[in-house]
């Protein structure tokens, strides 16, 4: 009831101003998105992927009919609990670091007998199609909900690929001159269109960039991970594309998600 | 008519017994004349609600501004005594009507839905209660796109 | 065949309060792809039950938004009781899933 | 510092060298593994990978040089701008206003001066700046271009400044994040016109 006389009061109170929206300030309309996003937040249908990719990781598939369970996230074979919150993390198997979508392909990979060429075809989610990685990478994702996190810098090559994905972060190119921290390493409250831009390089914001993805992304109504997400940032700055699972993602993750360090993670997101 | 159809679903569900496994759903008609209608008022008419009362008792919690037209969450509560229904109408969607929520054996009168909004609009909802329509309305903008990109 | 709901129940005094995930795409008829519409898709009907006795029922559009999220409350309801929610679409398929109320935090 | 000498060791004498010299060497590593793991896509060849002298510059001051450096830079921007030929700077602000709405062009499915729909390509101007009255859903990450013309006077330097910065913006800014419009083909010479009497047209609603 209580809540109800509350909804009452903000309804009385908010019953024009829309009307003049001109009027209305940036600030006002952002705490108007945030807290309609905590409604949103609290049903995502992100959620419906997480089932999905844990029936995935424990189902026996691939040439060699075996599931992910003895797959090393870095926390042991099999060890899903916690695991997204220390990744991107360096694997001596592979000798370099991988984020958890990365791994999951390797994983997939070597222990499932599928082919990278097939699983990097159309990585990317559909209206119509969510690949089994988006899927598998939301459910691992999900077991490290309200973690900490702490992505693991004590090997040379994680502190390496810190350095080498900050590099990758204000690399300015292609015909635009845009860097990642062009619209992502600005300071105050900047904004495209009517989109927040939090500023990836400072580690008070930088968490925004590790919460949204993997995410729920209400246009379109489709899951997507983080590798999708920047990869369509170069796309977006008018750069080439960058391979599937590839090196150089991880190299930008570890740096956004170092940058991150020690705050909660609260994902899978929901986006806009 | 509205209130007969679900009245008659109703009694059928009773007839039946709990044990009924098909859903209730499966014996209504789903109402294609109004959910094809282009117009609340068609809609409206089409669901034979007549003469609907403005009324301060229906709570509808929805953005001033919806970040995204695709998912504009909402939650509707009706203070009305005996209401049994909650239908919805997305005033400028090409087809307005969007739904009506049935309450029964104990439902408390609140839901809460997502809906697709094509351009700024009145969302009106209508409750059914005591035999009587009641009606209030809340305003959505919804913004444009990000880059376009 | 048609992907499971998440359906979460949790009960607070006398009230359960129900939340339901639906993957559908809740297709408007008005997507385009590769130049041709995307047929007409969604979910029509929904069907809640509490222990066999249906107490929350709708009929919607394609206006609802793809992979519907509903919320719904229940008097009357105790841990351990049974929630069934059934959906059912314009093509005639169906789906239903069920979970147990959960007591309260 | 150390640890990642070794760690590039295994890369090869060249890099060793030119770790040596510094940050520098972290850079170019990270150039190596971003040639190596990206792929062209339609009209975004692998040379936007390759940085210009500018490009560079900004990178290696991270986007603040001294005031020298800055100075021998925008000269340098200022000189690559092309003047309309019929020596007219002003087109049609109705055109204008279409353009700075429209954020697409360049990317992998864009088409050569045309995005994938087959418009011509945008100017993304609203993504970044305030301009019209009527389009309240504006980025703030350059300055307010509302009442442009009336703020600063119609008159003939001004028309000029208009037409270079949508040209070449890093003429006035070395490292501006506003694109070079003119200078890496997007517009053309009407759009950037088209542009200018957005800005510059009395009659525009921007100067309302």
């Amino acid at each position: 009831m209580r809540h109800v006389l509350m909804v009452g009061l903000a309804a009385a109170l908010a019953a024009a101003p829309w009307l003049t929206a001109s009027a209305q300030t940036e600030d006002e309309i952002n705490a108007e998105f945030e807290k309609f996003r905590a409604v949103l937040e609290q049903d995502n249908p992100a959620e419906l992927w997480e089932v999905k990719g844990e029936g995935l990781w424990k189902t026996p598939r691939g040439p060699k009919n075996a599931s992910l369970e003895k797959c090393d996230l870095g926390l042991g074979p099999g060890v899903v609990k916690g695991a997204y919150a220390q990744m991107p993390r360096y694997f001596a198997d592979v000798d370099r670091v991988m984020d958890a979508e990365a791994r999951i392909v390797h994983c997939m990979i070597t222990l499932q007998g599928f082919k990278y060429e097939d699983l990097a075809k159309a990585p990317f989610s559909s209206a119509t199609r969510t690949p089994d990685p988006v899927s598998i990478v939301t459910y691992v994702a999900a077991q490290s909900a309200g973690m900490k996190l702490a992505p693991s810098q004590s090997h040379p090559k994680e502190k390496e690929a810190y350095a080498l994905g900050k590099e990758i972060f204000f690399f300015r190119g292609g015909p635009w001159d845009f860097s990642c921290a062009s619209c992502h390493g600005l300071e105050g409250k900047k904004r495209i269109r009517t989109q927040l831009l939090p500023n990836f390089a400072d580690p008070a914001t930088a968490i925004a960039a590790v919460q949204a993805w993997p995410g729920y992304r209400m246009t379109g109504g489709v899951m997507h991970s983080l590798q999708w997400r920047l990869s369509d940032c170069f796309r977006q700055q008018r750069l080439p594309k960058p391979d599937y699972a590839s090196e150089t993602l991880s190299l930008l993750m570890t740096y956004l998600t170092v940058n991150a360090s020690g705050h909660v993670y609260k994902g899978p997101g929901i986006k806009r | 008519m509205l209130q007969t159809r679900r009245t008659v679903t109703f009694g059928l569900v009773a007839a039946l017994g709990a044990a009924l496994l098909k859903p209730v759903r499966a014996l209504a008609a789903w109402n294609q004349g109004a959910f094809q209608a282009k117009s609340t008022l068609d809609g409206m008419n089409a669901l034979g609600i007549t003469n609907p009362q403005d009324t301060q008792d229906i709570v509808i919690r929805a953005p001033d501004i919806a970040e995204n037209g695709a998912v504009v969450p909402m939650d509707i509560t009706s203070n009305i005594p005996g209401t049994t229904s909650i239908s919805v109408f997305i005033e400028k969607n090409p087809f307005p009507y969007t739904g009506t929520f049935d309450f029964a054996a104990g439902a408390v009168p609140f839901v809460h839905l997502r809906a697709k909004i094509g351009e700024s609009t009145p969302v009106r909802v209508v409750v059914a209660a005591g035999g009587k329509f009641y009606t209030a309305a809340k305003e959505v903008k919804v913004t444009i796109g990000g880059c376009g990109g | 065949m048609a992907d499971p709901m998440k359906i979460r129940a949790t009960v607070q005094g006398d009230v359960a309060d129900v939340r339901v995930l639906m993957a559908h795409p809740m297709e408007t008829g008005q997507r385009k792809q590769a130049g041709k519409a995307v047929p007409l898709h969604f979910i029509q009907s929904i069907t809640a039950q509490l222990n066999g006795t249906t107490v929350f029922s709708a009929d919607i559009s394609q206006a609802i938004s793809r992979n519907p999220v509903f919320a719904f409350k229940v008097k009357g309801a105790k841990a351990g009781d049974r929630i069934t929610v059934t959906w059912k679409d314009n093509k005639g398929e169906t789906r239903t899933d069920e979970t147990t109320v959960r007591g309260g935090s | 510092m150390k640890l990642k000498t070794l760690a590039l060791l295994a890369g090869g004498a060249t890099v060793l060298a030119s770790c040596a010299t510094g940050p520098g060497g972290t850079h170019r590593e990270a150039v190596r593994l971003m040639q190596r793991d990206f792929k062209p896509v339609g009209i975004a060849g692998m040379d936007r990978l390759k940085q210009d002298e500018l490009q560079a510059a900004c990178n290696k001051y991270n986007n603040d040089p001294p005031k020298e450096a800055a100075d021998k830079l925008q000269k340098a921007q200022y000189a690559t701008v092309k003047w309309p030929a019929d020596g007219k700077l002003l087109g049609n602000w109705k055109e204008g206003e279409k353009i700075a709405q429209r954020g697409r062009g360049m990317a992998w499915n864009d088409k050569p001066g045309k995005t994938s729909r087959g418009e011509p390509n945008g100017g993304s101007c609203y993504n970044c700046h305030q301009i019209g009255p009527a389009t309240t859903s504006f980025g703030t990450i350059g300055p307010s271009l509302y009442q442009f013309g009336k703020l600063r006077g119609y008159g003939q330097d001004i028309q000029r400044y208009a037409y270079a910065k949508i040209y070449n913006a890093k003429a006035y800014v070395a490292c501006s994040e506003m694109p070079r419009f003119g200078h890496s083909g997007t517009l053309t010479e009407q759009q950037m016109k088209d542009l200018a009497a957005l800005l510059m047209d009395p009659a525009s609603p921007v100067n309302q």
